[in-house]
């Protein structure tokens, strides 16, 4: 037993050093050699997999570890393993390439003026791919900027895609958004919001929702590693958990918000996946670059949301290879080769090594796909462009229909506005 | 009937506060609608700390109506994931003063989702919550937000000033396709409230909008009502300051024209302009602060549509610029003598 | 390995049962016999005391378990045992006392309408004098109005409280502010919001600023259970866990925030306590109702504050035994005599049996003491009302003076409105 | 020199674009005062997306100048937090769109401390954040957001139009003992923007106002500015559009008085009165929605303050009650040809 100094609170400043202030700062900078070995990475195959029916407190330390699948030659370990069959690979790899290709045909019509804006998933795209693929028709996905292999895995029209981004005339938005902002209700794919971190409440709310109904949809939440620190992650959490409403909260960890990294929002002190705790819902901390690990991470939670147990936090952790977006230079606060010694490597790579060992690939034909990819999207591009981009418009744009939809019917004072204007 | 529609000429009415009518106005909705939903801190077991959605849980489920987290932007944030699906969720924020937090869900969410998806997603949601002073409540028991979202496009906007309004409203909300705000001026929930605060309080059960038809009817959004006719000069006003500026007019004896809102956003410009062009004055009242006030809104409106008729400056009769204080609140509430005077100095022009 | 069926995403609803909302509710209700069993509790002592530059992850498990000290006859028990002097004690359980005596007669003052508000701290009075009780003159509490107890270990006069109360004359506040909202900064009492949750993350920024500083001050949170759901509880736990800010974090579990049960607010699923382990900041669950436990997890925390050890956060378990506020009639929405089931007991009678136990304190000195308390607060109170009450003013306040300290210099549209107000 | 306080006749100058300029604005008040503080979202290694706060973290320290969590409340609410301590909190909103989570913070909080505490805590903190459009942002890289902020009691509204200006006011801002709003129009960052968006792109280096004094001065809120003198109507204006409002008057030969107001709240009436009752005409302009915009509380005040004065409704020019289009931009954008019209109009009556 301690024995207390009853005026312990007259102790004097001398007592205690002056205080200073904590800046996290990313271990590499321009100029530095990559260094990543303050990313905790488990054993491939070393974590157990639970039951769907547990509880948060019970896999706690799962939020700390890292479900990985694939060893380094590309072969399935431990409990996470399935086999997958053929087809199920062969539609990852190709949505996975075909992003890749996309991205870049997309970053390269921003570079030549056809349209104002431009985000990549270079190196993330096994994260969407492979959750789309445990999904069902009905089921919601509230996404950001970066999960367009949500569509990708769907095998949704790319020009649907193109014509949002060139702001054209067969735009479903009719012009109204940024590039990439998508909204496709039919695939499942909700209206991006430009405010982060505001959709992950209203997954739970849409997933909420399919409970109060009896339905049996299910919805998925995604967000970014430095979006967590916003207050609609906590509220999106909270009612997640409270109500336990059959969602999948995504947290993509690519290790960088624009110019900061994951440090400045909390990484540096604990794993993402470790948030999940205080609200009771199981979480989990997985290789996002592992499509395997991520298809079964996937299922896992998705069969839990179905079966009514509740939601499932997942980290996923992979690397922002490019840039954030075209107005982004990330030259100027990190080392330029970063992404070459990104200890997870590339999931594109990763899977093609997997499906060759399965012996139903080769490098060959990965070439071939890529170079039929890369022509499919110059095509189509092409014909995208046809039909007008942002600044060359086929037809010019009735000013007049930004009035509608603001409501379902237009009232007065819009009417007014819109004569005002004279269209 | 100030436009209401579907009440049959035999209805049966019902003396209600205007509590009582709000609860029936959920009712009568959640009795329709499978899809309505209501949720809201304590607004479940309990009913609502004033008590507006009592009974609701006990009649409908769990599942319809329950308590939430205290999460202002949870709660709507939810609620628009929710509109999306297919609900129609009809949400309490306990006092408007602790909207905030939910300000960026309203704004950048529920108003913008039509719009921004090109009309393939809808946001069909109500937002209630109880504004204004006179209760002591002190600075976060009694703002007045309703400039806060009469700016925020996509958004409409209504506050009704007694319980036959505010049940028609209400269900016109709930069936409305886009989000709209539900203000309640909670001075007049339990009786009509002139600003004699002096005098013993008055209860629903003695004013003729306190008998409300039972069941079903809605007043469209859109449309102001003529709270008294009046021919010297035209006051636009909404919730409480109704009571006040009627009270004024009988008090100075001034021939006002009052005219209650209802709702702000969409505005009935038609109604405010036929009545300034044939009175020739305006005075606008409110329990807001002043500076961007929705009077000035309304002042500005005024003059672009009625200028040649306008006999003499429009008056704003407002909330001072400062927060709602405690102790000085019937200082800062523009009672029926700060209304009095401008109705007075107005006729001197 | 599991064997994966490639149309796993074409499962039909048959599949699944349909989904329902889990809405959670109390154990008991109106009528229904108290039941805490779903508290869970650690025996007396059993929890170790770890050092001051322990990390979230390592101390784990003290957010689920319980930090007890006093055994039922009263007896220090454990690491986190101190042998406090008996000069602590005493003016702890006198503030704890005279608390208590003060809300009585503030309860009172309003039901005879002389103000128009007031809100006990009826069962909690432990957590705020101990805590207080560890601080030094310099550093700032962040209070919830139920921390009255951080003014009462001060020996701050309860005259200033009162006239505040009564919005009188000598209010400080100058009747701005409802009744308990205080603001007495030279008592390290920070102006106390109407606004839930706001003042978390402005106790970081105010440590955050010590630290800038190389000052020596440090700050304490106050959240309640149910105040824990709203964002800025997030963004004060992301920014303390971020720049490890000198701060307390104290988050006061009293079962109830007005008549939603903190299940609503999470507590169904985990501790609050574990919602520190997702931001990295070492975390305890303690019995908010033992004082020595209350004062040896507040120590520890300040002194880790005061090292540059960074944030602590502490849940401290107790029980609202009173109606939330004087708007408020518990017995619509819980058993009427639910405190006296109360496991963790009364923090007065606790501290008393372990003063007793310790050899200087009696049961006739405890009566005769609250005796005098309630006799010092009628007086006091008399006094207070003579210098007016809320709707009695001694003095009819000028109405002017609401538009001074809108800004510290009136611009001239306040001007304006003030002559317009013709004083 | 617009009454700005301390230029030294011999201060040297140099050419800045208002990024310059505001950079320059922070890098004095940290020089001079230790309790300046910097920080938000990229602020810090990188120094903003728009670059503001560049080589501030390299000059004076990772604990003065920093990056933040993406927590627009958190940096507001720290901030609140270290005002009330005794810094000088000068934090950045990535974009105004994005300030609706800190909204809470600032109404409910900063606005408040000096108030609600009689004076006993105070809040002396800069929220600065880019608004208004024409950069092709979409709806939420274009609002313009002052209307919420004016009708916040507590806090000033600050909004320059030049490098000059803005370096000056955000002196006096920092220096403020109140919460100044600094907004900050992202569309003349670089250069000067009369709305022809067709003609090649005009750099601060060729423009008067790109020539600021080096070290401190500051300009004092609350003082408008005179853009261009004129006889025949009053235009009141703020931001980007004091440019677009003088090209317009050049355009059209109307021989348009131009203020720049500069600081919305606390109002240079004064200087607005002198000049629509010398004028008897007046147009405001503003990018931001046309409901409940700040152009409704000027258009009151002046109709309040003038009305015998005035010879032609008082108009309003502004952005449509719609979000900011993407594609649409420069339909919504109130161009020169907009302005010319209400010009030309308001001089046929
Ligand atoms: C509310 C809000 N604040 C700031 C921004 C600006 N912004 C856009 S993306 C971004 C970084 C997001 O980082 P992260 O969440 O890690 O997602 P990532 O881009 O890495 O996928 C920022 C700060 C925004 N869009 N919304
Ligand atoms: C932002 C906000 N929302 C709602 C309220 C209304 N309100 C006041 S106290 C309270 C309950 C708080 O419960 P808890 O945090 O557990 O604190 P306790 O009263 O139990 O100490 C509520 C909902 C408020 N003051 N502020
Ligand atoms: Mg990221
Ligand atoms: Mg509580």
């Amino acid at each position: 037993m301690g024995r207390e100094n009853s005026d312990m609170q007259q102790a004097t400043d001398k007592d205690y050093p002056p205080l200073n202030l904590h800046v996290p700062e990313p271990k590499t900078r321009p100029g530095d050699k990559p260094d990543f070995s303050h990313i905790k990475i488990s054993p491939v195959g070393a974590v157990a997999k639970p039951e769907h029916d547990v509880s948060a407190q019970d896999i706690k330390d799962l939020a700390f570890e890292m479900v990985r699948v694939m060893d380094e030659h590309g072969k399935p370990q431990g409990e996470w393993a399935l086999e997958l069959d053929e087809e199920i690979l062969r539609k990852a790899l190709r949505a996975m390439m075909r992003i890749r290709a996309f991205d870049k045909r997309m970053m390269r019509a921003q570079r030549q003026g056809k349209s104002s804006f431009y985000m990549q998933a270079l190196g993330e795209e096994a994260i969407a791919v492979g959750q789309q693929l445990v999904l069902q028709k009905g089921d919601m996905n509230f996404p950001t900027y970066r999960q367009q292999g949500l569509l990708f895995a769907q095998d949704f029209p790319v020009m649907d895609m193109m014509v949002q981004i060139y702001s054209n005339d067969k735009d479903n938005l009719g012009g109204r958004q940024l590039p990439v902002l998508y909204s496709f209700k039919q695939a499942g794919h909700f209206t991006i919001s430009g405010n982060l971190a505001t959709q992950y409440i209203q997954a739970v709310g849409w997933a909420m929702a399919s409970a109060i109904k009896g339905d049996r949809k299910i919805a998925t939440g995604w967000i970014g590693d430095g979006s967590t620190a916003e207050n609609d992650f906590h509220s999106g959490m909270v009612f997640a958990g409270v109500y336990r409403a059959p969602v999948i909260l995504n947290l993509v960890n690519n290790q960088w918000a624009i110019s900061s990294f994951q440090g400045i929002a909390g990484g540096e002190v604990s794993t993402f996946a470790s948030r999940g705790l205080g609200y009771g819902i199981p979480s989990l901390r997985v290789d996002g670059n592992d499509f395997l690990a991520v298809y079964a991470a996937s299922q896992w939670a998705a069969e839990r949301a179905r079966r009514n147990l509740g939601p499932t936090f997942i980290e996923w952790v992979t690397y922002r290879a490019s840039a954030h977006s075209t107005s982004d230079d990330p030259s100027k606060y990190r080392p330029k080769d970063d992404w070459e010694h990104w200890p997870l490597g590339d999931p594109i790579e990763r899977l093609k090594q997997h499906m060759i060992l399965r012996g139903f690939w080769s490098e060959e034909r990965h070439i071939q796909a890529q170079a039929e990819y890369e022509d499919e999207m110059r095509v189509t591009a092409e014909k995208a462009e046809s039909y007008g981009t942002l600044h060359a418009p086929k037809t010019k744009r009735s000013p007049a229909e930004m009035f509608e939809n603001v409501f379902a019917d237009m009232p007065p004072h819009l009417r007014r506005q819109r004569q005002e204007m004279g269209v | 009937m100030d436009g209401a529609r579907d009440i049959k000429m035999n209805s049966k009415t019902k003396s209600m506060s205007m509590i009582e009518s709000i609860r029936d106005a959920h009712d009568v909705m959640m009795g329709r609608d499978d899809n309505v939903v209501v949720f809201g801190e304590d607004a479940g077991f309990f009913g609502g700390v004033f008590r507006c959605t009592e009974g609701l849980q006990q009649k409908y489920g769990k599942h319809r109506a329950f308590d939430a987290p205290i999460s202002e932007s949870g709660i709507v944030g939810a609620a628009v994931g929710m509109a999306a699906y297919g609900l129609k969720p009809c949400v309490e924020i306990q006092f408007a003063d602790y909207m905030y937090p939910a300000y960026d869900q309203i704004v950048s969410e529920a108003a913008r989702l039509r719009h921004r998806s090109n009309g393939e997603f809808t946001c069909p949601l109500v937002v209630r919550m109880p504004v204004g002073g006179g209760i002591f409540g002190g600075q976060t028991h009694s703002q007045s937000v309703e400039a806060l979202f009469t700016h925020v496009v996509g958004v409409k906007t209504v506050m009704p000033s007694n319980p036959y309004d505010a049940k028609g409203l209400l269900i016109a909300a709930i069936e409305d396709p886009d989000p709209v705000i539900f203000l309640e001026p909670k001075r007049i929930y339990n009786g009509p409230f002139d600003g004699h605060y002096e005098r013993p309080v008055v209860p629903w059960s003695k004013h003729e909008k306190g008998m409300v038809p039972e069941g079903y009817y809605a007043i469209p959004l859109g449309k102001a009502a003529i709270a008294r006719e009046g021919r010297e000069v035209t006051v636009l006003t909404y919730g409480t300051m109704v009571h006040v500026a009627l009270a004024a007019a009988e008090e100075t004896g001034i021939d006002a024209e009052v005219i209650d809102l209802r709702t702000l956003v969409p505005l009935d410009l038609e109604a405010i302009e036929a009545s300034v062009k044939k009175t020739g004055r305006c005075v606008i009242i409110h329990e807001a602060t002043r500076t961007s006030g929705f009077g000035a809104e309304l002042s500005a409106l005024v003059q672009e549509s009625c200028f040649y008729h306008l006999e003499a400056p429009v008056l704003r009769v407002t909330g001072y610029d400062t927060p709602y204080p405690h102790a000085q609140e019937w200082d800062y509430f523009p009672g029926p003598a700060r209304v009095g005077e401008a109705l007075t100095k107005i006729m001197e022009n």
